[in-house]
């Protein structure tokens, strides 16, 4: 874990709200995994006063991307920062996907924001591993496929791809899924990672997913994220320290 | 080397200098090790320990307000026992200043807490969270009852001779008639303030925004009430302070100690910078050369009114 | 014309929307209604008036801090007489109905406004400041006492029939006793909150910012606690409650309504954006159009637990 | 009054800690007069949450100009604001020096960054009167004597010009000063406007001073700016509403 003052190289918007922001951090790019995150302050104000956590969407070299959607203040203020501004990053944080599990196929199934890991995960396996991305979004406009690989879209109101949620795509699809040694790959809203666990179940296929919670420190100091375990219900597990990737079946959503 | 002294008194507790991290704001110190050098700090204090362990509130327990938070932890820690067991080995190898927050919903069970904790030497005082108002089960009548404070602060007296710090309640009308009572049983010192009761709802679902439906605002919101509090009782009962609320950075201090605090203890700001405590330690350290200050425990209770 | 209904009642006092603007934000109404249209508004409270002229605390009055600000004016104000006299006709000119704050050192004093008041019918209600953190003789102590708080609602009710609001200091253990008081005394309804106190020093100087040393802290920082007090209200008392603290746009109106406000006072915020109030009715009615909501006031106290 | 929300048309570093920022706004060009203020809001989070008052410095054409110190997060915020950034005005306000008096020489008198009210003062009067232009400051760095005309400079460690005070400057020039009909116009921190309005009363000068004080919403309806009135001691004056220009015989400093 390191606290580094990195500059912004760009910020390009690439959706109507969305954009991909790559920063030089060369301490941060080394050690990151995919799956992994960032907890970044936006501003030296104390509004926002705390930092906010963006998956670590890509790395090239020295320098690493982040996606993100303009929800409130803090991601507005970031959207803002052009070449030459500084962000404050604290990471890298968390336990990221565990990639020597023994499979022949990578899913990755991504919910609307839920494609920001996908980059850079897909960077990591595709020398040794096929890939087949399952996309959803409520709409065509939601769609992120930046830089993923064989991708299959679904959409809540079917203004592109298979018309419905992004599960009962895969379902559809589960003889593509059958056929070999998979492991599913899954981020997104925790709803819909809850129906993806359970398809998992079902069918019996080994699954990650990365899981979000509000956040106030992001490395295990402040008890703020708590996630039901499913091994013992008398303690919660810490999405920023114990996750924010687990195996589907180790927790309750 | 330098020449200033910035050790300070909280009673019988003697601290190299007046930085103390935050109960429920460095864990068990494991994670802010990695930023800091426990080694520098005035003293860190543990996350409210309970008698058995508590799994604490169903998320969402936190959400950011204006230069604030809110929490509703609910008090989730491993217990005394799990704490002594797992906890302590690692704080042992370390040479700052333990202090033990307890948490509990009776006056026995505060006791209790006290008993087994005394014996473990590497516990230095204890700081007794009557004011959390995160849970529903006792902590806040404590914090708002005069006299429930009191017999706390005996009771556990009794039972120890290391420095007992009772941590006062903000939602009260007059905290120096706590803190007089603090001192009238036989406390060493307070801790002012805790958090605030605040609540946000979700304009949307009309649900709180936390689960716990009121939470513990901190942060440099509360930072003029904490020093209002500080100096309410500074001004009025002969007893250590240790400020607490909003503190970020070296400045926020010095303006804690000149309305009385002895001490100070940095709560949100773990979250956003954890190497902030240690650097505001050297910061202070050349305030007072600069400004001629060799004792920095001359600027406690040193304002001009 | 759109059919959404804005109008809300606060006990006997019925208003064409929410939002009034606050005591001590709005002085009497001239400067304000260079921004805003003022019969746009729910209400307007004037500046706490009392029976003599006050000249106010010497300056430093007011010092800005995280999201929030501290006052002391000491309740400056041209008094009763030059009130009725210099200040009333500019607001008879309007179609807004007038809130007139009271402040007093006295039980008597507040009565003998009340009754000089009471015969000019531009006045729709009266606001009862018993929570002014900023006078040293008097303010504070009716604020957090019941029995003051008691007295003075039922001596006032006695000489005046218009709607009596009661506002609240939240300086305080429990708010919801000092509304049940104010109710049982015959109060029509409540405001909550005051502000609260706070204070900040130099630390070169190592005086007070403010010259009366602590101030009232208001703004964003508040609403947390602010929203906390209303609901704690809401769930305990029956009565009619205006909603105040850190009120920034439509969307924190809304959320004080949830937690239980018929109206709401704007403060701060005014000497930020004079225009904002005048604009969030718009922006209220909006919301509510698009999110079926046919009468604002059926928000009140809608929340969810 | 109006409020604006007006771009920043350039944002110049002309000392070491002092900017001079150049925004279009017509509306405020138009009307504004010598000695009157703005108060602007540098942000749109709640940190800083208030305006900050700022004297109008100069006007031209469809221009308005500001020069100000950075002394903390507000002013930071703004020396940070480039070409195409907005800035939110609330002005113009406050009284504005008096123009219309009978004088043949306007005195102007600058304590530090108390020199910001004079180039707009100086355009225009400088066709109908003569100027002299008395600038102090503690040191060589902190005089500014931006588009004055005919000035005089004093610092307190004699770094440049006469050392000491701006007030011992002006008695030195006594004689300069009592040639003609002669009017004194001060701006600087209160402290030094003590001094000036003492010098004054004792040589029977006609003087006019620009006070500072804290303010919540400089225009009248907070009351947080009192000011002592000469005339009535039971009363304050405001500093943003009656003021910020007093004739110093108005005023108790
Ligand atoms: C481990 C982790 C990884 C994340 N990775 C990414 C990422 O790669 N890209 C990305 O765009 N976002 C990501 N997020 C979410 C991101 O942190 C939030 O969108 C961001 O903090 C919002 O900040 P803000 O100040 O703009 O909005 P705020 O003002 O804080 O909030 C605006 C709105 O967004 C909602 N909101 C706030 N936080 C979240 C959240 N965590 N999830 C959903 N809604 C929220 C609020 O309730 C509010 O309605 C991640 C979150 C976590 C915990
Ligand atoms: C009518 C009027 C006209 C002004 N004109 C100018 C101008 O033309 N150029 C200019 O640079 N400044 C001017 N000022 C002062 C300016 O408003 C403050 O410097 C500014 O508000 C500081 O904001 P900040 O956020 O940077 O600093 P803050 O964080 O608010 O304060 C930083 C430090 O500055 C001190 N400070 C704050 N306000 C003042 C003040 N009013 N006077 C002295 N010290 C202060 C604070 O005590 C603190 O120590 C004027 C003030 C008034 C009332
Ligand atoms: C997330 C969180 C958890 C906290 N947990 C505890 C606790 O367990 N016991 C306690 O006495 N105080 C607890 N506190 C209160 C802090 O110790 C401190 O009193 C308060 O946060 C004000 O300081 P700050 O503004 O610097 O954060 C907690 C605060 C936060 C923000
Ligand atoms: C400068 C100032 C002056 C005030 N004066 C009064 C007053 O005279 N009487 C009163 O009842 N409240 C007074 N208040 C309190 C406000 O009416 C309001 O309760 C408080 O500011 C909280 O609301 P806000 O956060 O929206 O400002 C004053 C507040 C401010 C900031
Ligand atoms: S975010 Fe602080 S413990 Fe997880
Ligand atoms: S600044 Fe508000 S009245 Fe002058």
């Amino acid at each position: 874990m390191l606290i580094v003052n990195s500059p912004v190289v760009e910020t390009i918007q690439v959706h109507e709200n969305i954009y991909i922001q790559k920063i030089l951090s060369p301490e941060i790019a080394r050690d990151i995994r995919p799956g992994q995150f960032l907890n970044i302050r936006v501003s030296e104000t104390t509004n926002p006063l705390l930092r906010r956590p963006f998956s670590i969407c890509d790395v090239d070299g020295d320098n690493i991307f982040i996606m993100f959607n303009v929800m409130g203040e803090g991601t507005k203020i970031l959207a803002c920062k052009q070449s030459g501004s500084f962000v404050d990053i604290l990471g890298p944080l968390g336990n990221g996907f565990n990639l020597e599990d023994d499979y022949e196929t990578a899913v990755f199934v991504a919910g609307g924001m839920g494609s920001a890991p996908f980059p850079y995960l897909t960077r990591k396996v595709k020398d040794s591993k096929k890939i087949i991305s399952f996309v959803g979004g409520r709409s065509k406009n939601d769609l992120i496929t930046y830089s993923l690989m064989n991708v299959h879209t679904s959409t809540d109101d079917g203004s592109e791809g298979f018309n419905g949620n992004i599960v009962q795509l895969l379902e559809k699809n589960l003889d593509k899924l059958t056929a070999e040694k998979i492991k599913i790959f899954g981020c997104g809203p925790n709803a819909m990672l809850k129906s993806l666990k359970d398809f998992c179940l079902k069918y019996d296929f080994n699954c990650e997913i990365s899981t979000e919670s509000a956040m106030a420190c992001g490395f295990g100091i402040c008890q703020g994220c708590p996630i039901e375990s499913a091994a013992n219900p008398d303690r919660y597990l810490l999405v920023c320290k114990d996750g924010p990737v687990f195996n589907s079946k180790d927790v309750v959503l | 080397m330098s020449n200033v002294d910035l050790s300070v008194s909280i009673g019988k507790l003697k601290l190299r200098n007046p930085i103390m991290l935050a109960s429920g704001t460095v864990g068990y110190g494991n994670e802010i090790s990695e930023f800091s050098d426990l080694n520098k700090l005035g003293a860190i204090v543990t996350k409210s320990l309970s008698l058995k362990p508590r799994k604490g509130n169903p998320p969402q327990r936190i959400v950011e307000t204006p230069s604030g938070m809110l929490n509703a932890i609910g008090l989730a820690n491993v217990g005394v026992d799990v704490f002594l067991k797992e906890k302590i080995p690692f704080l042992k190898k370390y040479d700052v200043p333990l202090v033990c927050n307890i948490a509990a919903s009776t006056v026995e069970e505060f006791v209790e807490c006290t008993r087994i904790l005394d014996s473990e030497e590497t516990i230095k005082a204890f700081e007794i969270n009557v004011s959390c108002p995160n849970v529903k089960d006792g902590g806040l009548q404590f914090g708002n009852d005069i006299k429930a404070v009191g017999l706390v602060t005996s009771k556990v007296r009794a039972v120890t001779n290391k420095p007992l710090i009772i941590k006062l309640s903000p939602n009260v009308s007059y905290i120096s008639e706590f803190a007089q009572v603090v001192k009238d049983e036989g406390g060493d010192a307070v801790s002012a303030i805790n958090t605030l009761v605040g609540t946000a709802f979700n304009i949307v679902t009309k649900k709180p925004k936390i689960f716990n439906i009121n939470g513990g605002l901190s942060g440099p919101a509360i930072k003029p009430v904490a020093l209002a509090k500080v100096l309410e009782i500074s001004r009025k009962v002969d007893v250590p302070i240790i400020g607490i609320g909003g503190i970020m950075n070296w400045k926020d201090v010095i303006e804690f100690m000149i309305v009385g605090a002895s001490a100070v203890q940095i709560g949100t700001l773990n979250f956003i910078d954890p190497a902030a405590p240690e650097r505001m330690i050297k910061e202070l350290e050349d305030y007072c050369l600069s400004n001629g200050v060799n004792k920095i425990s001359d600027l406690t209770a040193s304002y001009i009114i």
